[in-house]
């Protein structure tokens, strides 16, 4: 029952699998927002288990930290960008938001 | 902490403090009262910083030393291991500095809230008042903060603290296109210079270091000696001192970058067949920064526009202080220079000098005429300090800071009083209407053009500063033995090392003796014949040791700086007798002219302020400070192999007596030649010079002039008509080559179809079966199908799809390389099978 | 034994949440799924000695972010009711992308012959510890996150102020 | 008809009479049963060990039981003696057969001592069960007199007993931490891994530690065998803090309603318990769980039902980080005030979630103004109680109320409200936010009654509504411990801690407890502030919702921002150690600290004066009149 690096890599793999489908499969574009922060999480989980088991320093806790607040900013910003899209196109379907397409 | 460094930190803070209130509560303090915030601000810190500057003087030698040695340094943040330290760089330079960027700033202060009373100072119906006051708040703490700085990173902060002011300031009135222009054209241009700085601030850190100033110094004469392999015995008082001082961990730290620092004098840089050294990059760099926020040469375009901006931020910032900071820079940087990088600052500054006041002598608008002369005087000064003045060219700074402030006022004062006229074409007469503007303003012009009577003790401002640089640049150009003398440790058979000497000649010969006759070096050449105490100045064991290891300093250089010192008196003549003498040219001008005492206190005390820094206090001072700064002799003969023929020359020390002996009747009356042609000139108005520029070759030189000797038609050329034409000439190529081909191969695809077609069309035409066509049209629909099914993941805009493909090839990629091996042994294996299967069947 | 039960427990709820996540139409209860997979990720942060980090977590990400999701799922949808559903073949896709992806990292990671037991770290990271670090070996990207925030404030403050256009 | 008796229907006395007798019967024959067994139990275990009779008694005595129970059942049900309970009986004898089963794998298996499973069985639950139920016969049979006595003794029985417990549970705690220190510090107490499944420290070791457990006293060894186990301590901890986050707001509400009737010239509930309404908070909780329990039909029920415990959760698990004195935590977390933010912060979900999922306009306009406002305030909140925190240098709640150096142990005046200014600005700024962060008046916009008709509990009712609001008062509880704990010096009473008595004994650590720092004090300052809170929602009128973020953005946010930088430059300052700054401190330290005292007692005075003199200030109130007046 010993709990080692293996079984935080396998669930932070899972988690971001997850994340991915969350991101390919929400047309809403909070959703795909919802996506990325799954996957961030997943990112992290892998990085507060690497910095447990393998250097034992606060490299990976740092890290971690840092994505935290990469997270936050980039959900401000995309939220901000989300409420200009929905008052342009009156919608927040992603695939309606296509109309800079070449 | 001291109690000087607290004085100067808390120096620092007030101004900071009195712009945090006019930010934020600015529109509610109100139209004069926030003038008034910004005025007393940087009066208690004028009053602060004269506290400093008297306490200062009456400390004798030894207490000074103390203070400098012991000022305390923080460490701020750790970056990785390197601290970033903070502190209060106390010593002469500093606090005559600080001493004279408050008081000037104090009475502009006072100056211009007269001015801003005549001006409108509203934009969409909102007050700006307490803005400009913020700004100047803003910028007198960044600029002490760069006076007192310790260490470079923050030197380099407030660097960019004091440009943002001037960017804010020059467009002020940002409604007006040519304001915001200006202010534009400066901030970029002075990005330039700030890139060069950035990059000698990486050297530095990146081999030496350190941020900190003196650490630095030291680790890179530290390195010059390990690289030149002499004993260690030769580096500079000032780094042993430094290296007993600081302690066992500094100073292991210091050795051990030392070490590292070897890079920058063995690796060689090279460029077009100029070889140099990698130290030698580091202090052009370091310099890069000095050029642009002095404006000069290749970076000069910038002043001139700048003058944009209100007048009393002109005199403040744009003549003053902010501009001098480059000189102030090189000072600091002074013992990271090599003497390469010394000859390029000399270069660049006898440029400038020379290019900014030719082109003085025909411009019409007063602020203009200052402006030029400001850039022409910031050559001198970066001029002086690349021939080895630092003293000299820090005391011209000084009191051209309080001559050309005054002057700069009173031009304020004439275009607020001429109802914002200035062209000094429309002016004259104006002497009966602002009379004390009028002789504040002629105290000024005395001051740049030098004037002072040549054998008696008497001048004013660049009568001791100019002739002092131009002094030290004879002797490096004339009396300059090249290769005569070797270092000591060069030279096998020098007697042991005269470390006494090097000792004795840091304290006494080079500060001493003139500073304790409390006048200018000049002064006290001139002036100790009489008084009978020259001897010890200038006999022969008085060299100055910095100067020990320079190479000669062309003949020419010094020539063109002895001619531009006649100029000089010339155009600041003409502008003065222009603007106030002579028959008023334009009479709505000259009725409506007049002078307020707001504005005209200050240039009294600022006229006063001319006087007093020509002679006392600053100069010694600063030559006092001077040996600390400069002594660091070793760096010399490692700059690049070809330089070490002349890298010996040292020994023989400068004789400033024999060089004043010969500057004083060549240079002596400049002031009054120049007058004199001015006034021949312009006595009458502007007749005798419109006949003048009738003549062939003057005409031709007035019209380069007068295109300031198309520096912005060259930088408009090459830069922005470059980069537009490098764009169009792309996108001709483009055009050209890529659309060509696939237009070429789509006509001849066309052709070939038509061609085919018309072929195979015969027979079907004929036969009506459509075979062909029915071919063709379903191969095109098809390949249609096929190309919209492809193109709508690639550019349909659909994110999710794109997360798709993104993901689905990283999970291929991810499968690939995980399976890979397995699939092609699988492949190879099977293959291996059939072909043995196929080779067992016959 | 304990650190199992946790294990299992947090990291079960931060899976279950997630797939949650994917399943569920309705944005809403997608935020909702979402705050669950951030707390069960809150929970392993726990149990991996970073105190701080889950605090942070709970903090920013579950106090901040879900809140600022929340609120924008409420001013971009008309109705409460308007569900976006994929089409079958995306579904198809997806999933098949996403198994695709955990079987290969999962097979990766099984692979590497990584040693269970071998935990280094015994103890708590301590605030002290962490900010030491961030003031001194991570200095400059601390200091290029706070102008990154700063930016994030304008930009955001910009791109969604009242006027429409 | 006929057969459907509904409750509210009146019944003849005849059988209340009857009901009154049946149920003294059973409390009275259940309660005898079990102090027979507690009593056999007692003469059991008291002359020492004996593993056989415990086996019996927990292995094949329930099996037994549970299989005899349904064949008697059955076979009278066969006689005709009784109609029903034959699905019953099957269900109580499978529970004891089950019950026989468990106690054998606990025994066998997990190698248990079996003589604490005999404790628990044979004299704690029986003891437990007894004394319930003869206090419930006794209630039964004498209920006419304590409906007499108990109106008149209900303050002495209120007060007295909350000032009891306030004493004596500080003294047991004292006491059971003493044991355990002892326990955990003796040369038995092993460092390896002590599972609740083995390696504890025997029953003879646990006596070895102790004196008291000697021979005589063996068997309390017993019982105070499983708090070596930290799950068995975290367990009781769990039931104190959930126990205590349920009177929170059974007395709160209580005592906000008498507030605001004093506030408004009424009397406020005077009825139910008699002295001065002090049980309506009870038989409200007792009337909402009766409640009908309504789901919108229109909206998303799963989110629906699960918002109330969104909310409810958080509340509590900030508890577990929240001390209420040096030793009184159940998690001393380093990052405890950081870890009580973000509960703080997902409390709110819930909320918004709630409103969301009610599926009505009024609510999700609550929500939405709950989620903006929460937003907001979260910044200068946590900006504010930055200052505290960057005074003290750490994160840890503990250590900035107990800290040598900058602990606030040494007397009001060294409360972190009064070292300088721009803490004292910090705790006002943190009040304010604070209000706003709980949504209390006068920023209680998401739940307005009279705008958004209670904004997202428009539709909620019953057990539900009633978690909402017990999350509420928890997290107000919560926000009014954190202020006392950064700014108030936390559990510290007034006096100095080195003016405590000396005495190391038992009792002299309690009384210490209690006079100088203890939970007491920190109740104490709690409830000032939840005064304080209802204070001011019955003074203020509601603002508007642009106001409230007029008020966090240019306001509030400029000053922390302002403070925050001011208190860096104080401490920066302090550190310099120059003389005259040293002065300044001192003077700045004591001008507020007699500034608060002066608020104090003016703030006092006041109150006091206005209950003394309530008749006059109410007016002509028929005051006498009411009940319990």
């Amino acid at each position: 029952m010993t709990i080692g690096l293996t079984h935080y890599l396998i669930l932070s793999a899972a988690m971001f699998a997850c994340g991915v489908m969350c991101m390919m499969l929400k047309r809403n574009a909070v959703g795909v927002l919802v996506g990325i922060e799954l996957l961030l999480n997943a990112a992290n989980v892998n990085f507060v288990a690497f910095a447990r088991y393998r250097t034992g320093a606060m490299d990976g806790q740092i890290a971690a930290v840092f994505v935290i607040l990469l997270a936050a900013a980039e959900a401000a910003i995309a939220i901000a960008i989300f409420m200009n899209f929905y008052n342009n196109a009156a919608t927040i379907d992603v695939d309606r938001g296509a109309t800079l397409r070449g | 902490m001291s109690t000087f460094e607290q004085y100067l930190a808390i120096g620092v803070v007030i101004p900071l403090i009195s712009f945090v209130m006019l930010a934020f509560f600015g529109h509610r303090i109100g139209k004069p009262a926030a003038g008034w915030v910004a005025t007393v601000a940087i009066m208690l810190s004028c009053v602060l910083s004269g506290m400093v500057f008297f306490r200062w003087m009456g400390l004798p030698e030894s207490e000074r030393t103390e203070l400098t040695a012991g000022a305390a340094r923080y460490t701020w943040a750790y970056l990785g291991t390197l601290p970033i330290t903070v502190g209060v760089k106390l010593d002469s330079l500093t606090v005559a500095m600080y001493f004279m960027v408050t008081f000037v700033a104090g009475f502009i202060h006072v100056f211009s809230i007269g001015y801003m009373a005549g001006h409108s100072d509203e934009v969409d119906g909102v007050s700006k008042y307490h803005r400009f006051f913020a700004y100047l708040s803003l910028f007198c703490f960044s600029m002490l903060g760069l006076v007192i700085s310790s260490s470079l990173l923050f030197m380099f902060i407030f660097w960019e603290l004091v440009g943002l002011c001037s960017y804010l300031l020059i467009g002020f009135y940002f409604d007006r296109k040519y304001a915001s222009n200006a202010a534009m054209k400066a901030f970029i241009t002075n990005r330039v210079g700030d890139f060069g700085f950035l990059c000698g601030l990486m050297l530095v850190v990146l081999y030496l270091g350190t941020f900190d100033l003196d650490q630095a110094a030291v680790t890179f004469e530290l390195a010059s000696v390990n690289a030149s392999e002499a004993p260690m015995a030769h580096t500079s008082a000032f780094a042993q001192d430094w290296m007993a001082r600081a302690g066992p961990e500094a100073a292991s730290t210091a050795s051990a970058n030392a070490t590292r620092a070897m890079a920058l004098f063995t690796m060689p840089v090279g460029f077009l067949g100029f070889g140099f050294t990698l130290a030698t990059l580091m202090g052009i760099g370091l310099f890069c920064g000095a050029i642009g926020k002095s404006a000069q040469v290749p970076l000069q375009v910038w002043l001139p526009d700048a003058m944009a901006g209100p007048t009393p931020v002109s005199a403040l910032i744009h003549a003053a202080t902010m501009v001098a900071a480059g000189v102030y820079l090189v000072a600091r940087i002074y013992r990271l220079l090599t003497p390469s990088a010394q000859m390029f600052i000399a270069v660049i500054g006898c440029a400038t000098l020379t290019i900014a006041a030719l082109i003085a002598i025909v411009q019409t608008d007063i602020k203009k005429v200052l402006a030029y002369s400001t850039l022409s005087q910031l050559g001198y000064m970066i001029f002086g300090m690349g021939v080895g003045a630092w003293t000299a060219a820090l005391f011209h700074l000084i009191t051209h800071a309080f001559f050309k402030a005054l002057m700069f006022l009173g031009s304020g004062q004439v275009i607020e009083g001429c109802h914002h006229e200035q062209d000094i074409r429309k002016m004259g007469g104006l002497r009966s209407k602002m009379p004390v503007t009028c002789w504040t303003f002629f105290i000024g012009v005395l001051a740049i053009a030098g004037f002072g009577l040549p054998g008696a003790h008497l001048g004013v401002g660049g009568y001791f500063s100019k002739d002092e640089i131009l002094a030290v640049a004879y002797d490096r150009s004339h009396h300059w033995d090249v290769g005569e003398h070797m270092p000591e440790w060069m030279d096998p058979h020098a007697p042991a090392v005269p470390h006494e000497r090097r000792e004795g000649m840091r304290l006494e010969p080079h500060g001493a003796a003139p500073i304790r006759a409390g006048h200018g070096l000049v002064a006290g050449a001139s002036a100790s014949a009489e008084e009978g105490h020259g001897e010890d100045v200038h006999s022969a064991s008085a060299r100055l040791p910095i100067l020990q290891n320079m190479p000669p300093l062309p003949r020419g250089m010094f020539w063109l700086a002895l001619i531009i010192a006649y100029v000089t008196p010339f155009y600041m003549m003409r502008c003065w007798w222009l603007t106030f003498m002579g028959k008023p040219r334009d009479h709505h001008v000259h009725e409506h002219a007049h002078e307020t005492p707001m504005m005209y206190v200050p240039l009294i005390v600022l006229a006063i302020g001319t006087f007093v820094s020509s002679y006392l206090w600053f100069r010694p001072l600063l030559a006092h400070v001077a040996p600390a700064a400069t002594d660091a002799a070793m760096v010399v003969g490692l700059d690049g192999a070809a330089e070490a023929g002349h890298a010996a020359a040292a020994g023989e020390f400068i004789n400033l007596h024999a060089a004043h002996e010969f500057l004083n009747p060549r240079v002596g009356w400049s002031w009054l030649a120049g007058f004199l042609v001015a006034w021949l000139i312009y006595r009458s108005g502007l007749a005798t010079a419109q006949k003048l520029v009738k003549l062939p070759f003057v005409g031709t030189a007035h019209h380069v002039l007068e295109n300031k000797l198309y520096f912005d038609h060259v930088y408009d050329f090459v830069l922005v008509r470059g980069c537009v034409g490098l764009a169009k000439l792309c996108r001709y190529v483009f055009d050209a080559l890529v659309d060509g081909i696939v237009n070429v191969s789509a006509a001849l695809t066309a052709r070939f179809a038509s061609w085919t077609g018309r072929q195979l069309d015969m027979p079907i035409q004929r036969g009506d079966l459509g075979l062909v066509d029915a071919v063709v049209n379903g191969v095109a629909e098809g390949m249609f199908r096929l190309g919209d099914g492809v193109r709508r993941p690639q550019s349909a805009g659909r994110i999710r799809v794109y997360v798709m493909v993104a993901a689905g090839s990283a999970a291929i990629v991810l499968l690939a390389v995980l399976f890979g091996p397995q699939i092609v042994d699988g492949i190879s294996a099977w293959m291996k099978t059939t072909a043995e299967a196929k080779a067992s069947v016959p | 034994m304990f650190e199992a039960v946790m294990f299992y427990l947090f990291g079960g709820v931060a899976l279950v949440s997630a797939i949650g996540c994917v399943a569920s139409s309705n944005i809403v209860r997608v935020a909702c799924w979402l705050l669950g997979a951030l707390g069960g990720v809150a929970g392993l942060y726990f149990l991996n000695f970073a105190n701080l980090l889950g605090a942070i977590q709970l903090i920013v990400y579950a106090g901040g972010t879900l809140l600022l999701i929340i609120f924008g799922i409420m001013l971009t949808s008309k109705s409460p009711w308007i569900t976006y559903n994929p089409k079958r073949w995306e579904v198809v896709t997806a999933v098949c992308v996403g198994a695709a992806l955990f079987a290969g990292t999962a097979i990766a990671t099984l692979s590497a012959g990584l040693k269970p037991g071998e935990a280094p770290m015994t103890a708590n990271a301590t605030v002290k510890q962490i900010g030491t670090e961030l003031l001194t070996s991570y200095l400059v990207p601390f200091e290029a996150a706070s102008v990154l925030l700063l930016a994030v404030l304008i930009g955001a403050a910009y791109l969604a102020r009242a006027e429409k256009r | 008809m006929t057969h459907a008796t509904l409750p509210w229907v009146e019944r003849s006395p005849d059988f209340w009479s009857r009901i009154r007798l049946q149920a003294q019967a059973l409390l009275l024959c259940g309660g005898g049963a079990m102090l027979v067994v507690a009593v056999f139990g007692i003469a059991l275990l008291i002359q020492g060990r004996d593993d056989g009779v415990v086996f019996w008694f927990s292995v094949p005595a329930p099996i037994a039981f549970g299989a005899l129970l349904p064949l008697a059942v059955g076979a009278l049900i066969a006689g005709g003696l009784i109609r029903r309970g034959w699905l019953l009986s099957l269900i109580v004898g499978g529970h004891f057969i089950a019950a026989g089963i468990v106690n054998y794998l606990i025994l066998e298996w997990l190698k248990f001592d079996a003589y604490v499973l005999g404790i628990l069985l044979l004299l704690v639950f029986p003891a437990l069960g007894c004394a319930t139920l003869l206090t419930g016969f006794l209630a039964v049979t004498f209920y006419r007199v304590f409906a007499l006595i108990l109106p008149r003794a209900a303050p002495i029985l209120f007060f007295g007993g909350v000032a009891a417990l306030l004493i004596v549970v500080p003294w047991l705690h004292a006491l059971l931490f003493e044991f355990i220190k002892g326990l955990m510090q003796s040369e038995l107490g092993r460092n390896e891994a002590v599972t609740f499944f083995g390696g504890g420290l025997t029953i003879a070791e646990l006596s070895s530690i102790s004196p008291i457990l000697a021979d005589r006293w063996r068997f309390l060894a017993y019982l105070l065998w499983p708090l070596q186990f930290d799950v068995v301590r975290d367990i009781v901890c769990l039931g104190g803090v959930l126990g205590f986050i349920n009177v929170i707001p059974l007395f709160t509400i209580w005592w906000e309603r008498k507030v605001s009737g004093r506030i408004q010239s009424r009397l406020g509930p005077m009825r139910v318990g008699g002295w001065h309404g002090w049980a309506q908070s009870f038989a409200d909780g007792i009337k909402l769980i009766f409640k009908e329990d309504f789901v919108p039909p229109q909206g998303d029920k799963a989110l629906f039902r699960l918002a109330p415990y969104l909310t409810f959760v958080p509340a509590v698990c900030a508890f577990i980080a929240l001390p209420f004195a040096t030793l009184w935590a159940f998690r001393a977390l380093d990052v405890a005030l950081v870890f009580i933010l973000a509960m703080l912060g997902i409390e709110v979900v819930g909320v918004i979630i709630a409103g969301w999922a009610s599926n009505n306009k009024w609510s999700v306009y609550g929500s939405m103004r709950e989620a903006c406002q929460m937003v907001s305030y979260e910044i200068p909140m946590g900006m504010a109680l930055l200052i505290p925190v960057m005074t003290a240098g750490t994160l840890s709640l503990t250590t900035i109320v107990d800290d040598a150096h900058f602990g606030q142990t040494g007397g009001f005046w060294t409360w972190m409200v009064f070292r300088n200014p721009f803490c004292f600005a910090a705790a006002l700024v943190y009040f304010v936010a604070s209000l706003a962060s709980c949504k209390r008046a006068p920023f209680d916009l998401p739940e307005s009654e009279s705008e958004l008709v209670a904004g997202f509990l428009t539709e909620y009712s019953g057990f539900r509504w009633c978690l909402f609001f017990f999350a509420e008062y928890a997290a107000m509880y919560v926000v009014c411990g954190l202020c006392t704990i950064l700014f108030f010096g936390g559990w510290s009473s007034p006096l100095p801690a080195a003016w405590a008595l000396t005495s190391d004994s038992l009792f002299g650590r309690a009384a210490n407890g209690v006079l100088f720092s203890g939970p007491l004090w920190f109740v104490l300052k709690s409830g000032l502030l939840l005064y304080v809170q209802i204070w001011v929602r019955w003074t203020l009128p509601r603002i508007r919702i642009d106001q409230v973020l007029y008020a966090c953005i240019q306001v509030m946010l400029p000053l922390t921002m302002v403070l925050l930088l001011g208190n860096t430059f104080w401490i920066l300052l302090e550190q310099q150690g120059w003389g005259w700054f040293t002065a300044l401190t001192g003077i700045v330290n004591w001008a507020l600290a007699a500034f608060g005292v002066i608020v104090f007692v003016v703030c006092l005075y006041w109150i006091i004066h206005g209950y003394v003199n309530n008749r006059r200030l109410v007016g002509t109130l028929a005051i006498e009149h009411l009940p319990g007046a």
